[in-house]
């Protein structure tokens, strides 16, 4: 098979069934691989079920740091008998299963160029391990020990983890450091020892480090000073709200008193959830919700008001599949559209993207600045990808003297100090007003807050003109909004020159500089351009002017990036050509520059790859 | 012709409060309402309420949602903030800057349209977390801003002003409240000052849900013979089961009931409701007792009014929740931002 | 002032209290305009609430047919003291105003251009009336009276209409008549007759009705056969349901039995009325809902179960002026955007939008046949302009033969005759499916509908390669939904060649019209394209090609058709220019003629129009 | 995994019913859901109860939201239509459908968190409406598709699984079906299946509203010491206040109860309920007394099942609105589409 053996670049996927306990062991598994030093991504694929579906965990090696799904698995650890066929399909030629050998089956015969790997699970956890429960969980660890060993990987390393893992719970070192001991010696003595992929222990990772989205969303959330949260369970936003209360629990709880600084409501629904965020953002504590598919459509309403009554807000939309309840444990980016302009009406809403866990901290805690300052709801858009996986990342940072920008908000002395204060009136002309909070002042600064038509001292009104002079000032804040929001980042490829240029956003950034560098290596330099907020910045469209064609790649069907950045600025719609990934699965480097290859393939004619469409 | 300017010219001898308000400063508005609009007279009951007790206007916030009586706010308590949401939501609002700044008092008016229909679930489910707040609906069995529908509260076979026949089980808001665990409930009639303006003290100070179901006609659509949320009708219907008084810690007791008849309900602050039973049966202290009268006399057709259920040991979502005794939305960075070795840890734990 | 008397081509405008009775007065001076054979086209321009407020009704009259809003007024009938001053400015020069000269005042200082007829109305009304209602009441149409004689208007036009407006109710005609009498003989002998604005009897009118687009809207559902209604109430949308009970209580009360052949639910709120909408389709009856404004915004979670689980469905959404509560009395094109692409994920629409009455009964009888020819939510967007003001129109046509589609159904023989019946399955590869109702065999055809990701059978699926499938599927329907959705209507300039076009849609029509007119006086031929439904036609980008510049004439701040338009396909969006207005009023040919020559004009640089923006 | 195909050999001494069907005829797909999941035994019975009825399987509509409890309508009766909405709005769905079609039989399956939270708005108002259908809620107290939190039907103190104690009130969906109009109002356990089956029989048979509270333990989530939705604390805390036997109208009576104890209640069409009483004071005819003892136990701790309402007189939506006979989605165009000469008239009178 391999002439030598490969090192540090491949995947492993690991086949189980939901509600086994698999989860933890393979994480195990990736985290033993970040700890030798080395770029893992792990994948979770899972069923909208609770138990007793297929669910599958990739994780990706490679040294050269691509964390992106690359697609295909060289070892697959099939667990689950009823995807066992299709697993064994799954393996690249050359690749290795390990499977359950305790019942004596002939799978040599299914592929020859696989090796196959039996340990007889089952039947040494029944001789090792005395209560049931304990007998199922351990098959996990006794894989994890001989993957091990398997990949030459450090036991050390392994069992250190199990130790951190069981602080204050001793009692299952232990039974835990025996099953992976198990594992490790079967592979070793009965299956040869290391194969022809290896683990080796480098140092790349000194500044990095392994975390999900969501929790980085929450705690950044915690450092951007939220109190206040309404929200209603929804996959995979859900860990977003877990995560802001394991860390508020942490950090924000008084010590002497036990008082918490900080509130979570589970509201009823969606509605009722952003509803408590716009009303405490009102009142002038830092809130927010997080939600994802259905919820969006259930938040438009209020979504509204926020925008036309200018109450800051900060909802996190973790993207999955749609439309409707759609594929609820997949990922996609198809909420740009419904959010840019979220509600009836000429709406517009301020939009983030964040494409790593580092980027979601920095943004959750921007985002409420963003809130304050422009008065407005700020969405963050992540999604499932980059949410419920572990990303390794740049570690976090904060600089200490960072202050909350609370936008232009008048005090009682504030109030005292000012004439004829009016709640809409752009006094700085830059289309943002001042306001108050209830109760700042004994007799100044009260108004009334309506999603109705209102003058610029908050005043009903079905005043053509009044009406005119409000949204017109409305437009005139979003313009501002760009000097407060995050600024695309662009790359131009080093030393070459090139007419090909490729926007991007979000979580599609791993596999989309895997294929830069893959496109540069094939002499294809492309420059490329990473939105990070809409409304879109002039360097956007600086970018598109100075290319002969931009690939725009997205995961959704509709191309709705796309889509925005016509809608903002005149621009040479065709030399935007979409490239789009939208199975629910993460985008992979094979299939962005494939797409990419053929578009500029004059044999492939007219352009048309399944996914990658042109035509939109 | 909201916040039209009024003279403020200040007549020397008129009547001050204990903190030095006058009458005027809790006014609002002009109201846009019809002539004769139920709603007005709620209005005008609030501000009676919140000049006697002394609480500064800039110190309550009024919400509502939308429809004719949520158009209110706008029309008392004009130094008040106040925010007129979305058809059905207020309890959300509400719900949110109540978090955000415990100290004030929420005061909430929203139409049985905005209450019992569109906004059924956050109204049922802004009891379940003993918000403090007195939530008043100003119901009159129909959608008066959308021109005479009838609401889900209108009573069976009560007939709209267009002459067509309600079919469907009314929602009695009592009821719900009672069987959500709301705190303190009552109901009124717009009509009746007299009882109304000590339900809203007593309401406003409760420290925890309390709701008021006010009757108000509607005087354009829902006000003709055959409705049974007319004027006539409630008159003629009316039973209450107690007189209420609700003494303010700081004042005298001045209220002069025959004693027996009396009951006292002292909270903890030591502010006292006093209640004289109309009916001796009645206990407003018993939940399921409360719950069972209420239901037992809408079956015979009477619309009870009063105090039907308040609990002395109510507590609100704060003190459920547990947060800072300083309001949410007043902490600093300092209090709310950890340090940057706390991430340096976190880190840590991450690789 | 006028040197000849002006006849058939003037505005008159009633300014009034709401909740005064004043509109039925003044709807009795339109009604007999358009009895005299003149076009006629009034608006009524009312508040949110409903008493006390001002309100304005304006009539146009115009013998070349120009119905649209013309801005301005020539007669102004005043009837509200807080309005009264600016009422009075209103008025161009060279016009009258009308006002009640009870309490003697001296209006003449205020402008010497207009000429002021005051009658005692009040005054009059105490003495002929005796009690107070009345008195109120024959106030609006004693004015109505002198109107007839100003205009030197068929004084027994008025006294049909009272007799037939009083059918049943006869007791009431002799006091109208009286009113009408009095107001007649006090500007006949007082006034000194008739002014220089005239009515003069025409036979313009021949195959013309005056009427509401809401109430043609509720009758076209009944022709198209629509049984279940679940709707919520809100304004301007009410009266479509309001005019559906009217006419379906009219035909389709069994005469024996007295049973309905129709059902119609008041729900809780917008989510469950369209839910059941959704729920009677699905089961095989024709339904439909209506709302305005936030109703879209809650009904959008529904709209993508409806898209993605193929389920018919009728919405008609009279727009109102956005964002959130926004202007609920005023009219809009705001909810372009948000219907096109209602909901979270991919989804995309069938929206028609109806320009006349006739147009509304049209298409709402034809949005039944496309939503089950298409399984897929057709909304028709109508607005508060064309919905709620009796429109001068072409009268309603039907067509006896005319069958229902009911689309692709297949029925207990249906499925007896096929083998492998699918619900998604696309044996036609138009996109479109056959679908079954619930209870239609007793052994075949039962299936599972969802709005999670589902397969070819309709069974729930994780796959990825299914999901492409299906909503590739989609794309496709999409794409023959343009076989079926109306066309779009282009008027090439007779004679004369231009190098410039407009688009417009709905009730901007009256107005563009005229404004086509205007401008080919003034030499300036334009080329003129009513989008009638999206998806759009391939008509619409050969127009954008054959022309160099096209004016997008819209009723919103976005420019939001334009953003539909290049959404679809590749277009040079310079040619593009946005003509905007959106103060909720309703656009008039003077904007509109305006905007296009001041964009044509090199002196006005930039373009910059207030309300009309070039710049998106 | 739905609709699984199952080899379709018959044993030829397979049980039939009336109609000729076999159980088999009844089932589903092959649930997903955990093994021991109380949803999975309320399936159970719901296919037991429509194979006794011999209802033919595809003139049921089964309609349910989001959860996994709404997921199970795939498990069963697979040759019925069905229906799998949005979350919370099953209500309005079945409001549509059965509008569409009064011939059918609609069978509605939610969860606490479907019906009790987000869809608390339409489970009132459909109610309130009347609609002809049977309405199951497979309450657990918790999130089960969301991975365990508290729903609003969840005990005050009752821990979740991660040790949370739940701090809200609860929403009893029993006594707010009652107060909202419901006309056949029970309580069950999924556990039970005696109990459980006769009442799905009943509820399906009876002419308007009929709604089943049917405890149904989350064994992943909510099955642990300290929950009070657990299997254990239920069976110790679980009181029956009569045991019920539906026979339909064609059936021969065949259950025999000792005669003192049995109330027998029958309905227009002829078919009988037969209740047990097992508590003397029990009265299922009178709403305020049923309302009363269940808010009664609830307030004493204990779970009481059984039949607590039934309205023999119960109309539904169709009658009230006197609708066509015919179904209306079998109404052809001569029926619904008036002649072109109505509209010349109406042309006339626009003119
Ligand atoms: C989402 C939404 N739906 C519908 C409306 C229209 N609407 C305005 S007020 C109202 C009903 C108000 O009834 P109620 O709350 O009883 O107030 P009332 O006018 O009777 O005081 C409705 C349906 C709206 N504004 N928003
Ligand atoms: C609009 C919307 N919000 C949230 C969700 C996520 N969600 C799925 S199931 C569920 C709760 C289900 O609880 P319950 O109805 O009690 O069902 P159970 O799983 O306990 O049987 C939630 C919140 C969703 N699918 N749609
Ligand atoms: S319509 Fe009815 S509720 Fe509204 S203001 Fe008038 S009287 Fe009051
Ligand atoms: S999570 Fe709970 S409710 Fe869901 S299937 Fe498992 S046991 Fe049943
Ligand atoms: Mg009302
Ligand atoms: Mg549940």
């Amino acid at each position: 098979m391999h002439s030598e053996s490969v090192v540090n670049d491949f995947v492993v996927k690991f086949a189980n069934v939901n509600g086994s306990g698999s989860a933890s062991a393979n994480h195990l598994f990736a985290k033993a691989v970040f700890r030798s030093g080395v770029p893992v991504s792990p994948r979770n694929i899972f069923p909208s079920n609770i138990q007793g579906l297929p669910t599958w965990y990739e994780v990706r090696v490679s040294e050269k740091g691509y964390t992106g799904r690359r697609g295909g698995a060289d070892i697959v650890v099939a667990m689950n008998a009823q995807t066992f066929f299709d697993d064994v399909n799954e393996v690249e030629s050359g690749g290795y299963l390990i499977y359950d050998s305790t019942k004596p089956t002939d799978v040599g015969v299914l592929r020859d160029d696989v090796t196959f790997l039996g340990i007889p699970l089952m039947d040494i956890c029944l001789h090792e391990f005395g209560n049931i429960t304990q007998r199922h969980l351990f098959k996990n660890i006794v894989y994890v020990g001989a993957l091990c060993a398997l990949l030459n990987m450090e036991l050390g390393i392994f069992k250190n983890l199990i130790k951190e893992q069981f602080k204050g719970k001793e009692k299952l070192v232990k039974p835990n450091e025996k099953a992976l001991d198990i594992g490790f010696q079967y592979a070793h003595d009965q299956l040869g020892g290391p194969i022809d992929f290896r683990v080796e222990r480098r140092d790349l990772l000194s500044n990095k480090i392994l975390m999900e989205g969501n929790d980085a969303l929450g705690l950044g959330a915690v450092y951007g000073g939220a109190t206040v949260v309404g929200w209603y369970p929804i996959t995979p936003s859900t860990s977003v709200v877990e995560a802001f209360s394991k860390y508020a629990d942490q950090f924000r709880v008084d010590e002497g008193t036990g008082e918490q600084l900080f509130s979570i409501v589970q509201a009823e629904d969606e509605l009722s959830a952003i509803g408590m965020a716009i009303g405490a953002n009102w009142s002038g504590a830092r809130a927010f919700t997080a939600t994802s598919g259905p919820g969006i459509s259930l938040m438009s309403e209020f979504l509204g008001l926020a925008y036309f009554a200018e109450i800051p807000l900060v909802l996190f939309n973790i993207q999955r599949g749609g439309p409707s309840t759609g594929l609820p444990t997949r990922t996609q980016q198809s909420d740009v559209v419904s959010c840019a302009f979220a509600s009836h009406g000429d709406t517009k809403q301020i939009l983030l993207f964040p494409s790593s866990p580092t980027e979601c901290f920095e943004f959750s805690a921007q985002s409420f600045d963003l809130a304050d300052r422009l008065q407005t709801p700020v969405i963050v858009l992540s999604d499932l990808d980059l949410g419920m996986n572990d990303w390794c990342c740049d570690e976090l940072q904060w600089d200490d003297s960072r202050e909350f920008d609370r936008g232009k908000v008048l005090d009682a002395a504030g109030l005292d100090a000012v004439e004829n204060w009016g709640r809409y009136r752009d006094v700085d002309s830059d289309g943002i007003c001042y306001r108050t909070y209830p109760g700042a002042h004994s007799s100044k600064g009260a108004y009334f807050t309506r999603g109705t038509s209102h003058d610029s001292d908050a005043r009903y009104t079905e005043s053509g003109a009044a009406y005119v002079e409000n949204v017109e000032r409305l437009l005139r804040k979003y313009e501002t909004s760009k000097k407060y929001i995050p600024k695309p980042i662009i790359d131009y490829t080093e030393g070459k020159k090139t007419s090909y240029g490729i926007i991007y956003y979000g979580s599609t950034e791993p596999a989309l500089r895997e294929s830069l560098d893959e496109l540069l290596e094939g002499d294809l330099p492309l420059n490329a351009l990473r939105i990070r907020s809409f409304p879109l910045h002039a360097e956007v469209y600086e970018f598109i002017e100075q290319h002969k064609t931009i690939f725009v790649v997205e995961q959704n069907r509709d191309a709705q990036m796309r889509q925005l950045i016509i809608s903002q600025q005149n621009v040479d719609m065709s030399k935007l050509v979409p490239i789009l990934h939208f199975d629910g699965t993460p985008i992979t480097e094979r299939f962005i520059s494939n797409a990419i290859k053929d578009y500029l393939d004059p044999k492939v004619m007219p352009f048309s790859l399944g996914q990658g469409k042109r035509a939109i | 012709m909201s916040y039209m300017k009024k003279p403020q010219f200040r007549h020397p001898h008129i009547v001050e409060n204990d903190i030095g308000f006058t009458r005027r400063d809790y006014e609002g508005g002009m109201s846009t309402l019809c002539a004769g609009c139920g709603h007005d007279s709620i209005s005008s009951a609030i501000m009676q309420a919140v000049f006697e007790l002394s609480i500064e206007p800039h110190r309550i916030v009024k919400l509502s949602g939308i429809g004719c009586s949520s158009k209110t706010p706008t029309y008392f308590l004009g130094k008040s903030h106040g925010f007129n949401s979305v058809h059905g939501r207020m309890p959300s609002i509400a719900t949110g800057a109540n978090l955000a700044n415990k100290d004030l008092f929420y005061l909430g008016v929203s139409g049985d349209g905005d209450s019992a229909s569109i906004g059924l679930g956050q109204f049922a489910h802004v009891i379940r977390r003993r918000l403090n707040m007195l939530y008043i609906i100003e119901n009159n069995g129909a959608y008066g801003l959308t021109k005479g529908q009838s609401s889900a509260t209108a009573d069976v076979g009560s007939r709209s002003k267009k002459g067509e026949t309600n079919i469907y089980n009314p929602i009695d808001v009592v009821s719900l409240a009672i069987d959500m665990g709301a705190t303190f409930v009552a109901r009124s009639f717009s009509g009746d000052k007299e009882q109304l303006v000590p339900l809203i003290k007593a309401g406003l100070m409760h420290p925890g849900f309390a709701f008021i179901d006010c009757l108000s006609p509607c005087v354009t659509f829902n006000d003709h013979v055959g409705s049974t949320k007319s004027y006539d009708f409630i008159r003629e219907h009316n039973r209450a089961v107690n007189k209420t008084d609700f003494i303010p810690m700081k004042n005298e007791i001045t209220a002069n009931y025959p004693e027996g008849a009396t009951e006292v309900i002292r909270s903890h602050d030591g502010s006292e409701l006093r209640l004289q039973k109309l009916e001796s049966e009645y206990n407003p202290v018993n939940r399921a007792a409360a719950l069972d009268q209420v239901v037992r006399a809408r079956q015979s057709g009477t619309v009870l009014t009063g105090l039907f259920y308040v609990d002395t040991e109510a507590n609100d979502l704060h003190s459920v929740l547990n947060t800072s005794s300083k309001p949410l939305n007043q902490l600093n960075k300092n209090q709310l931002c950890p340090e940057s070795d706390k991430l340096k840890s976190i880190n840590e734990s991450l690789r």
